[in-house]
């Protein structure tokens, strides 16, 4: 098959689940008598003012996120406990920094490591029981998202800040001095791009350098391949998924940090919850490459971003964007299937055609 | 090829006849059971947490586990047969809105009946995308846990929101399904109040499974038997394993291996399903947008436990039941007489390393552990209300680590099979 | 009922298959007498798979037609095939490991005796009428694999299959075994079955088959009769090259010690009795140490007890010297271990990698594959390139994933993998299983021409003629116990088969 | 924090269509209502502020837009419904629950001709001109709900079960709590929060509410008081269960109205939140253009919480609460707002 064929097709995959997800929500539409028309307005209509700015501060939460589990993944391990793990991570750096200990960035920068570290150690435990105790991280970790909730909340008790007249908790603000100025550009006066987004950046080209480039990448995928493999090339295989887990735990403690810095200032009862979630479905969106994931975080905060519009301006229920999203996810994975399958079958019709002139039968293509 | 010279796999060696009545699982199972009843007395009279095992607690803790369970079962006939479903949420959740539906507008046992369709609408969707499109599994579970809560949040919008008493979050109130009680509950309701050692506890717990039983706790309690029977015992149940064992194997030998994975699937969805009309029938009476709490999540976890067996899953579940159910009706107090019991565990945990395994380390780290937790008990009355709803998941976490046991899930779980490709 | 006036159990005519980039069968025509032992043989990738896989209805042809007895059919599935009395034995087996031996066998045909008792009576008639010796409550994970293709077998006699299929049902045993197998064959012959199978052991082939069929590339090229052919003709048929054979050359052992192992012991894990008892062995610069066994006596353990997979429970490992108690595999592959996994699939290599990444795997720290923390992806494809065309990998580019190279092109890469890093000691587990004879005789070759150069090979084979002709020293393993030595000179293939079995325990006091 | 500047809430019934400005149809008063999770429909909190916008919508005819917000909600995402609602052209704007703090204070500064109002919080985040922040003295209401419970307790055993452990639900505990032992200081109270946040699903569990208060039950207690949102359903069946003299109190609705119909009898009362008297009394400000920015506190002096007297069970119970009623808002009876 000849590259710009293999081009086409993977692109059309893309391609073909957005129709996808077009037609099957407009027959959802038309079924429950909703306006059909109204509904794609909204979502190619130009977002708000301002909306840019979010939607690209959801891109890169919803990114770190992805990217957390993606690092899971690559290993074989399913981390659902990204959320339990960002939560605990932003509480604990939200506390560090509140305490104004160290000065400006030093405050900024030692609540990034804090926060790097507390998810790790939390991710850790669940990796510690898997190949300690042989506990499957899916149970572990499930349970630890529960766990950490429990534990965040005590301990929100603990360090409360006094908010005279609210009816949220939060943790101590952080000072001024700390707070991250945001990026220079789509700014507005109420709304710009937080300036910690840019971690899912360095996260990215991190993660892209760490898999591809390096030992431990290899050993990674080798791993999350196969075990036995992996074993007999002298791969550590427990230490491996300890490690596996441990940075996906500590690029889980990033995730809320941009809102953080940037926005909130303190962590507490209405800070975000929920982004581990999304995570795992942008990562199976993005196929845990770094750059699939990116664009994965990016259609989720554009779909997420117009939900509002759509109650506004269609008078459709939000819930619409949960539908549009699940479909998307299976849309994308059938496309990329019924895409292959196409591949394989002109590439068997290819083979016949060329069947009069002498073939060599070996070294199929998969 | 007569002399079969591979080392020949060992039996344990069966030395009385102590340890053979010991090995009937007819004989040891009740006496593990007794036992557990046994030290749940000496702890309640300890540490005087009378509700620990109460009827009502036990009562309690069947309530929750039984949609706990029924999503769990539903996991575990999609993964025997070689298909893992992380949609179990969804499914469930479509069950809720669908048990509605049909509660409201067919009666009561209508409602029974659109639970498990809704349900298995959500399989259906599931094994279409695994079975005939071979998409990842992971990847079509999470999907449908999206679009299952979007689109009942969306019918539930549409229909629900335009009717009398409902709204678009919640259904209008439900026809109610019976309940039963069996012969012998009064009595032991009055052993029960005696709070004598041992025999009251045991009236507690029994009473507490027969009395105001729910129908739907009935069947699910006979789908658990009858799982263990159809998997097991039939002709269907080996086919349906087989594929989740070795489909290619199955293949070969001309079972329609993409039918029974189909099949299966959809009765994981129907089960899911179910459990999610258990919620909004009996645990409430209506349709409640969010109601299932992640439960679906906690029943694949309740499937794990029980390596991939019904009985196994089910005991996880009502462990999650009763730890969920005394941390909501006793709260601190209860919990804290748990803290007693772990303690005590860890304790002996530690000094049986020690003495017969020659563990030092683990030994003496799970000495310390249990001295902690000792002194805990003993310098606090009562535990924070946060860190007492984390109690089913510590719990469920301990028991795993603790328990050590060697899970295996079926060997072709979660991999993508092609028809056609085997060989 | 095999009377010449039958029509021909099976008859294929005009069958072509293809999959994307290959054409597996072309044109292929088959006839099949009744009551008749019917060979096929052909080079890795030839395309003899397939087309048994297209007659047991896993596959459907692109082209051509299928008659049983005389009736044209067309396969959808296995079940056609089974009701036609087709039975089919896989190259790999197809059993579900978690599963008794009686649900195995009675899966797809619940009808004809149910799941129960029933079924596991007759399992244990057909057992014993066809001296099969299978038990039917043992868990399938437990058995070795002659078991398991006992197992196969009893599968496709318990259906009550007329025509049976094995696919290389030799390449796992030991001379024995096949003895027995063909046995078996020659009885279920005698009372009217029709068997067609496959092998590259092309002296047992004209040893057992009535009829022989060559399939190069795809097509049928030749059928003839064993009793005319010698196995270098049908070899030259085959491939068209020459039949090699394994031939020690003079010795190149040295006196330096490469590696040694003693009073290895090996607890098994479960609690049963030891994988390993007490195993002592050397080897030097420039040997090859054969070791014979029948699968399942410690092999396996052996070899990764002392690529630091298992720790013992006493004893040592000794590399020039070095002990190497509690080195992980990694430092013992960086010390210059060269290791082929006897089962390549799981082992050795990452199917769904491209066969660059697959050179990178094992070697991953050591230069050129590595540059420090990173990977040199250059100089990996690089080698790749070079081992292609060395080892004569076929293979469309060295970015097709490895799973979809057959399974002798997959062997080459392997071999070539090791040998790039100039190892001092060579762990080579069935380096030449499931290959074909052109192949064997390069990894063969290969071996010998790195023995030259001062390497120590420890060699597991099931093959006893490649044992006899490659190695310097044979030991046998039984039960995890070592024999004494053999001299492959002068040794006999009956003998060893004796010490492989436990049958003669005079031999090989150590 | 609160009373800062408390207006007495004009009654309901007291502003007549007409006084404002606008009339109804040509000019009418466009609303936008930014409702916390759940939104319209929850038959509780946001149903309440619904309640109020259609009062207005009746009284002097106004054009709203209500947009609900999801669970998964951040900051970035409220101010961006609210900066939504001002750029379509909504003039007063309600952000209900306190979650919207933040944002309404940015929003506002933003549209300095759009009023906004915000329910539940009087932090200086929400602070501006522009905004009226209502709240109300949940923890005098419960107050009174507590000297119910204790007083129709035959055991002297009560219990509290709350939805989702944050402040805004301890400030109906510590509240009720002092009530109870107000009437009875040897009060025995079971309390039990269903989740902690940001799991809120406690809101929404009747099957935990069931399980919680069948405890309390059983253990003992009679009455019940369920701050629980959606998760009071399976208190309500926990007392119907529990049989005659078992009792639940409701909240923010009069829930012996608007729960399921086979539960209502055992409903003692409920402390009714009047959400819609504060979106209400805003929207007609608003409309009359007096809007003025501020804290609203509503309180039990104008009905802004109360104990319903639907069924009629604590009507024996009057007196008394009428007497503690006068206390608190006499300032004679201090209310703790924490536990
Ligand atoms: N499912 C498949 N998809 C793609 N190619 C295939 C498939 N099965 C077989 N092939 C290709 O068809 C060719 C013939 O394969 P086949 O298995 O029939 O060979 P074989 O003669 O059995 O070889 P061996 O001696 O190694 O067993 C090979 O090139 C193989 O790569
Ligand atoms: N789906 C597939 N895509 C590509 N190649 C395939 C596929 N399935 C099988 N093959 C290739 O076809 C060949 C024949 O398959 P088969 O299962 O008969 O193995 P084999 O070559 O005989 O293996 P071995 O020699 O290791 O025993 C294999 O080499 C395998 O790699
Ligand atoms: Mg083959
Ligand atoms: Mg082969």
């Amino acid at each position: 098959m000849n590259r710009w064929r293999r081009l086409g097709l993977n692109l059309a995959a893309p391609l073909l689940a957005i129709i996808v997800a077009v037609i099957v929500t407009s027959i959802i539409l038309v079924l429950s008598g909703d306006p059909v028309g109204p509904v794609w307005k909204v979502f190619l209509s130009s977002p708000v003012e301002g909306a840019w700015a979010r939607m690209l501060n959801d891109t890169a939460a919803f990114y770190l996120s992805g990217i957390a589990v993606a690092i899971g993944f690559r290993m074989n391990l399913f981390n659902i406990g990204v959320d339990g793990q960002y939560r605990v991570a932003a509480f604990a750096a939200a506390v560090l920094a509140g305490q104004a200990w160290l000065p400006g960035w030093l405050n900024v920068i030692a609540a990034i490591l804090l926060a790097m570290l507390v998810g790790a150690l939390w991710a850790g435990i669940a990796a510690v029981l898997k190949t300690a105790r042989g506990v499957s991280e899916v149970i572990s970790t499930i349970m630890l998202n529960a766990i950490a909730t429990g534990l965040v909340a005590w301990l929100l008790t603990k360090v409360q800040a006094d908010n005279a007249g609210s009816n949220s908790t939060g943790t101590k603000p952080i000072p001024e001095s700390s707070h991250v100025p945001a990026l220079p550009f789509l700014q507005t006066n109420i709304s710009n791009i937080y300036g910690l987004s840019l971690l899912a950046v360095l996260i990215g080209l991190a993660y892209w350098f760490v898999v591809s480039r390096t030992r431990f990448g290899f050993d990674l995928r080798a791993a999350g391949q196969s075990d036995d493999a992996a074993r007999a090339s002298g791969i550590d295989v427990k230490r491996t998924a300890i490690i596996a887990m441990l940075l996906s735990g500590a690029v889980a403690g990033l995730v809320g940090l941009p809102a953080l810095f940037g926005n909130d200032y303190q962590y507490g009862t209405t800070s975000q919850a929920g982004l581990g979630f999304t995570g795992i479905a942008v990562a199976l969106i993005g196929r845990n490459h770094p750059v699939g994931v990116a664009f994965g975080a990016f259609l989720w905060a554009y779909l997420a971003n117009q939900a509002d519009s759509l109650q506004i301006n269609a008078g459709v229920s939000v819930a619409l964007v949960n539908i549009i999203q699940g479909i998307m996810v299976l849309a994308v994975v059938i496309a990329y299937e019924l895409v292959r399958r196409l591949g394989v079958r002109m590439e068997q019709r290819q083979v016949a055609a060329d069947l009069a002139a002498p073939s060599e039968p070996v070294g199929a293509q998969a | 090829m007569s002399i079969d010279t591979a080392p020949a796999p060992t039996s344990p060696p069966v030395s009385s006849q102590a340890r053979a009545l010991w090995s009937n699982r007819w004989v040891s199972i009740p006496l593990v059971i007794l036992g557990g009843v046994f030290i749940m007395s000496v702890l309640r009279v300890v540490t005087g947490a009378n509700d620990m095992n109460s009827s009502g607690a036990i009562g309690a803790a069947l309530g929750l586990a039984v949609p706990i369970a029924m999503a769990g079962l539903g996991g575990l006939w999609s993964e025997r047969a070689g298909i893992v479903n992380i949609g179990l949420e969804g499914m469930m959740i479509m069950g809720t809105w669908s048990a509605a539906y049909f509660a409201l507008n067919w009666g009561a046992w209508a409602g029974v009946l659109g639970a498990i369709i809704g349900g298995a609408i959500g399989g259906a969707l599931h094994a279409l995308a695994t079975v005939v499109f071979t998409v990842d599994q992971i990847v079509s579970g999470v999907a449908i846990n999206i679009i299952g809560l979007g689109v009942t949040k969306y019918l539930a919008d549409r229909v629900f929101g335009r009717m009398e008493g409902g709204g678009p979050t919640q259904s209008p109130g439900l026809p109610d399904l019976p309940t039963v009680t069996l012969p012998g509950s009064n009595f032991l309701a009055t052993v029960e109040k005696h709070h004598w050692f041992f025999i009251s506890d045991l009236a507690g717990m029994i009473g507490g499974l027969i009395t105001n039983l729910s129908v739907l706790t009935i069947i699910a309690i006979v789908l658990v038997v009858a799982s263990v029977f159809l998997l097991w015992r039939t002709r269907f149940g080996l086919r349906l394993r087989s594929c989740g064992e070795n489909p290619w194997a199955a293949e070969t030998l001309g079972v329609k291996v993409n039918l029974y994975k189909f099949i299966a699937v959809l009765i994981s969805g129907g089960l899911a399903g179910l459990g999610g009309g258990f919620l909004a029938m009996v645990a409430s009476s209506n349709y409640i947008e969010g109601q299932t709490g992640g439960r679906g999540y906690i029943g694949l976890a309740a499937m794990i436990f029980g390596n991939w067996n019904p009985l196994g899953m089910a005991a996880g579940a009502l462990l999650f039941g009763y730890t969920d159910a005394i941390q909501l009706r006793g709260g601190g107090t209860t919990v804290h007489a748990l803290l007693l019991l772990l303690a005590v565990i860890v304790l002996l945990v530690g000094v049986w390393q020690i003495v017969r395994r020659h563990r030092y380390w683990r030994g003496v780290i799970a000495v310390v552990i249990g001295a902690a937790l000792l002194a805990i008990y003993f310098t606090t009355d009562t535990i924070p209300t946060q860190l007492t709803s984390t109690t089913p998941y510590v719990t469920t976490l301990l028991v795993m680590a603790l328990a050590s046991q060697r899970l295996r899930m079926p060997k072709a779980d979660g991999q993508i099979y092609h028809k056609g490709e085997a060989g | 009922m095999s009377s010449a006036e039958a029509p021909p159990a099976v008859e294929l005519r005009g069958i072509t298959k293809r999959f994307p980039g290959v054409v597996a069968n072309k044109d292929i025509d088959i006839t099949v007498k009744a009551g008749t032992i019917h060979a096929i043989v052909g080079e890795n990738g030839a395309g003899k798979s397939t087309l048994m896989k297209i007659l047991y209805g896993v596959q459907k042809p692109d082209e051509g037609t299928i008659a049983v007895n005389g009736e044209q059919v067309e396969f959808a599935s296995p079940a056609d095939a089974i009701a036609h009395g087709i039975g089919m034995v896989f190259q790999h087996f197809k059993l579900a490991d978690n599963f008794t031996v009686t649900e195995n066998v009675v899966l797809g045909a619940e009808k004809l005796h149910g799941i129960g008792t029933g079924a596991r009576d007759e399992i244990q008639r057909i057992s014993t009428a066809y001296g099969l010796h299978v038990n039917p409550d043992v868990m399938v994970d437990r058995l070795g694999v002659g078991a398991r293709q006992r197992v196969e077998i009893l599968k496709v006699l318990y259906r009550g299959a007329k025509i049976i299929i094995l696919d290389e049902p030799t390449a796992v045993l030991v001379p024995q075994e096949v003895d027995e197998l063909f046995a078996n064959l020659g009885q279920l012959k005698a009372q009217g079955f029709t068997i067609i199978f496959i092998s590259h052991k092309l002296d047992e082939v004209r040893q057992v088959a009535d009829t022989i069929t060559v399939i190069r590339r795809g097509t049928t090229v030749a059928t003839v009769d064993p009793t005319s052919v010698t196995s270098r003709e049908l070899a030259e048929l085959m491939v068209g090259s020459a039949l090699p054979t394994p031939q020690t050359e003079e010795s190149t052992v040295t006196d330096e010690v490469v590696l040694s192992v003693a009073g290895l012991n090996l607890p098994s894990a479960e609690g049963g009795s030891p994988l390993l008892t007490d195993v002592d062995l050397v080897i030097h610069a420039g040997e090859v140490l054969g070791i014979a066994g029948v699968e399942g006596n410690g092999q396996a353990e052996l070899v990764e007890t002392i690529m630091g997979i298992h720790v013992p429970s006493s004893g040592s490992v000794t590399l020039l010297g070095k002990d190497l108690a509690g080195w992980s595999t990694r430092a013992i592959r960086e010390a210059g271990v060269g290791y082929i996994p006897e089962d390549r699939h799981r082992h050795g290599l990452l199917l769904e990698s491209p066969l660059w990444e697959n050179r990178i795997l094992g070697h991953q720290t050591e230069a050129p594959m590595a540059k420090g923390w990173l990977i040199d992806a250059g100089a990996a494809r690089a080698d790749t390139e070079r081992i292609v065309t060395e080892y004569d990998v076929r293979t469309p580019s060295i970015d097709v994933t490895a799973e979809s190279l057959s399974g002798g092109n997959q062997q080459k890469l392997i071999i070539g993998r090791e040998m790039a890093h100039s190892p001092k000691v060579l762990i080579a587990a069935h380096p030449t299983r499931g290959v074909d004879v052109g192949a064997q005789a390069a990894i063969w070759d290969h071996i010998k021409q790195a023995r030259r150069e001062g390497l120590a090979v420890l060699l597991i084979s099931a093959d006893l003629d490649e044992l006899m002709g490659l190695s310097d020293t044979i030991r046998v393993i039984l039960r995890g116990r070592l024999s004494g030595t053999f001299d492959p000179a002068t040794v006999t293939p009956q003998d060893l088969g004796a010490a492989m079995t436990g049958a003669d325990s005079s031999k090989g006091a150590a | 924090a609160c009373g800062s500047n408390s207006t007495s809430g004009s009654s309901p019934s007291g502003t007549a269509t007409g006084t404002g400005t606008g009339t109804a149809g040509a000019s009418s008063l466009k609303v936008g209502m930014a409702y916390d999770v759940g939104g319209r429909g929850d038959h509780s909190f946001n149903d309440s502020a619904a309640a109020g916008l259609d009062e207005a919508e009746k009284k002097f005819g106004i054009t709203p837009t209500e947009v609900t917000a999801n669970s998964t909600d951040n900051d970035a995402t409220r101010v961006q419904r609210l900066q939504q609602l001002a750029q379509n052209g909504n003039k007063a704007i309600v952000a209900v629950g306190f979650s919207y703090a933040a944002a309404v204070g940015k929003v506002a500064k933003q549209f300095p001709n759009v009023d906004f109002a915000i329910i539940d919080d009087a932090s200086d985040a929400s602070k501006g001109d522009n905004i009226d922040q209502i709240t109300f003295t949940e923890q005098e209401g419960s107050f009174l709900a507590g000297v119910a419970a204790a007083s129709t307790s035959k055991s002297g055993h009560i219990g509290f079960v709350g939805g989702v452990q944050n402040a805004l639900i301890q400030k109906f505990q510590a509240g009720y709590q002092a009530g109870a032992k107000y009437v009875n200081p040897n009060v025995k109270i079971d309390v039990t929060y269903l989740t902690q946040p940001p799991d809120f699903s406690g809101f929404a569990d009747p099957a935990k509410g069931k399980t919680a208060a069948t405890g309390m039950f059983q253990n003992g207690a009679d009455v019940v008081y369920a701050a629980a949102g959606k998760s009071g359903d399976g208190v309500f069946q926990a007392a119907k269960a529990a049989g005659a003299g078992h009792w639940a109190i409701g909240v923010d609705s009069d829930q012996a109205l608007t729960a399921d119909a086979s539960v209502r009898d055992v409903i003692l009362t409920s402390m009714v939140k009047g959400v819609n008297v504060g979106v209400f009394n805003f929207l007609t400000r608003v409309h009359d253009g007096t809007f003025k920015g501020g804290n609203t506190v509503y309180g039990l002096k104008d009905k802004g919480v109360y104990l319903s007297t639907t069924g009629g069970h604590i009507d024996g119970l009057k007196d008394k609460l009428a007497e503690v009623e006068a206390k608190i808002t006499s300032g004679e009876i201090k209310v703790p707002s924490t536990v």
